[in-house]
């Protein structure tokens, strides 16, 4: 299964994404929350991105998604210091990160590969809530 | 090594004294956390620097380009995190700050920045200040002025820069949210970049006059 | 200036989301958490909802972000409920929820009116992360 | 009124016995809740009953629509809540619950849930139970079969219904992330509809037989 890493600048949404995609994933999905700042300040770690896309691979690939312009720096930083095999298999997604996460955990879950899950996070641009 | 672990203290002592500017400025057209960001990783910079003991210049800066990227937050960690990272590239095994080193660092740090934030100058952002500076920097060197003068026409070409800012529409960043509006204020992180430079430039005038 | 009320069916989400979108925005801009249940549960409530319209307005109008499906049909009920003059001076907008909110915050910081802070929300839709 | 609340009372033992079963269905295309959503709304259902004095059927209604409102929390919750509170007004100042008015409640609470969720029948969807089982009931009712007969031709439409959504794709709700695969399950929703017609289904039955 594709894991899921969510960057925000807030460890709350963050935390609170994983919690609502958690809901609609199978048991075994990886999503890995990766919000704020080791000392709880609101903002972007690579490291700690880093850190969660390591976490949320089990070997077939990791999407991952990001809230703020900002955090798509970190995260592609955070790509750029990973392992060249493993940075290879991560995949930052074009998305609107609640809406791309929740569809996104919908589709690793049921065993599509990366390319679907990106994907499917990105088509959630189109989904419309009226 | 001591005099490039002196100097990055020149820089974050700058840097933590003018907090509140920098926070100020991005109140304006950002977020508020400019200057706070920027001081939480110089104030971890600090810290790193104390405890360890890099081998180069190139140790130094490595430190320096980690430590802001895990702990400054704003887009201005991976930034200037990459920007450090990259003028480490160029200062491994160095030890002599030299005119020669500062202009490949220079360098160095602006492509950092291009490849990370994908801006170009004129977009309202610290490269609107590096990039005249790094040529600015060039320029006196080409004309043999000595290393002090050539930062300070650095720090110059910097400042006019951030002057610039004011009068153009961020494209990049999150003033980019405000559009036309965020004209007549200066940018938060070519004032940073302006900062670092100037204080770079005091300290290289104070060496050379210890010399 | 335009209130804006931020229905997540997470209340981590709907407040870090305020958070992250307060730091856009001028100091006396209403931003109000509608997450989750009065019991901490996850899900939404029309009626902590409405309570939070009522707060958010401050006779500019509330825009209304929601994050998924049901939190659209709370937000709905809501307005419903609503007494007639602030029920027409509210609106939902389909936007991604933290996207939206933050470019809203920034619209309505600035003095827009409400049908150019909806605009912006849904704008966001349109905002490319990389 | 007593037996309006007890009939309320039957509906919220029957969704509170099947707690885990209705959670499941939700898990296999939903978010696994709506067993808990509608357990917790119909817990305090009944905590509100037992404090309450409602004066008529219609101020019975009101109550559940209210309190599943802002308990049940999952899309069920407005829309349920809707439904009731529509069976409310069309039950105002009634005391007593004979067919017609459970035609004009049915009907009520469909015109409620496709106003608040857009949905139609085949969508699969609590409609998907609750339309059949209204059709059932008129027409029951038309043939001059009992009140019992026409509801237990109700659940039996219901119970149809309920298998009908096994073989249709979601296009509303949760379960249509899952597009396709969402075949092959019944709908969480059209299960509790199911299962509180059968409850006052049953309800009736006893009442009529203890006449
Ligand atoms: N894509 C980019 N390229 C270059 N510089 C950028 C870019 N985005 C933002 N900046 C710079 O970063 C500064 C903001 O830094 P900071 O406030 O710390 O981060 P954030 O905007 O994430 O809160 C801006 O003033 C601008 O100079
Ligand atoms: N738009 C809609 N119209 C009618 N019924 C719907 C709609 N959306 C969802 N439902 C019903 O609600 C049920 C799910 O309820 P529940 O699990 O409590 O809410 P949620 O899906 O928000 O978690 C579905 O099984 C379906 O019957
Ligand atoms: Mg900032
Ligand atoms: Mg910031
Ligand atoms: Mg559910
Ligand atoms: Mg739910």
């Amino acid at each position: 299964m594709v894991g899921i890493v969510v960057v925000s600048h807030s460890a709350k949404v963050a935390e609170g994404i994983c919690e609502l995609a958690g809901q609609m994933a199978s048991a075994g999905q990886k999503l890995i929350p990766a919000g704020g700042m080791a000392d709880g300040a609101i903002g972007t770690d690579a490291y700690r991105i880093l850190a969660a896309i390591e976490e949320a691979n089990t070997g077939d690939g990791v999407l991952v998604m990001v809230d703020l312009g900002s955090a798509v720096l970190s995260a592609e930083l955070a790509l750029d210091l990973l392992d060249e095999t493993v940075k290879n298999q991560a995949a930052i997604a074009d998305a609107p990160i609640l809406e791309g996460t929740v569809a996104a955990a919908v589709a690793a879950s049921i065993g599509q590969p990366l390319v679907s899950v990106v994907q499917t996070a990105e088509g959630a641009r189109e989904l419309r809530k009226r | 090594m001591a005099n490039v672990i002196a100097a990055i203290e020149a820089l974050a002592d700058v840097i933590i004294a003018k907090k509140e500017f920098l926070t100020e400025l991005d109140a304006a057209i950002g977020d508020a956390d400019h200057g706070i960001n920027m001081a939480r990783g110089f104030e971890a910079v600090r810290a790193k620097l104390a405890a360890a003991n890099p081998e180069d210049i190139g140790g130094v800066l490595k430190l320096v380009g980690m430590t802001l990227i895990s702990t400054v937050g704003g887009a201005s960690g991976p930034l200037y995190g990459t920007a450090f990272m990259r003028a480490a590239v160029v200062t491994q095994g160095k030890a002599i700050l030299d005119a020669a080193t500062i202009a490949q660092m220079l360098s160095a740090a602006i492509g950092g920045i291009k490849d990370r934030g994908k801006a170009v100058r004129g977009e309202k952002t610290m490269l609107d200040a590096l990039e005249p500076a790094y040529e600015a920097f060039i320029q006196a060197m080409d004309k043999g002025e000595s290393l002090s003068k050539s930062l300070q026409a650095a720090t110059k070409a910097a400042a006019d820069g951030v002057e610039y800012t004011k009068t153009i529409i961020a494209t990049k960043g999150r003033a980019s949210y405000l559009g036309e509006r965020s004209i007549g204020h200066q940018d938060a992180g070519a004032t940073s970049t302006y900062l670092m430079l100037s204080a770079l430039t005091a300290f290289a005038q104070e060496q050379s006059q210890a010399v």
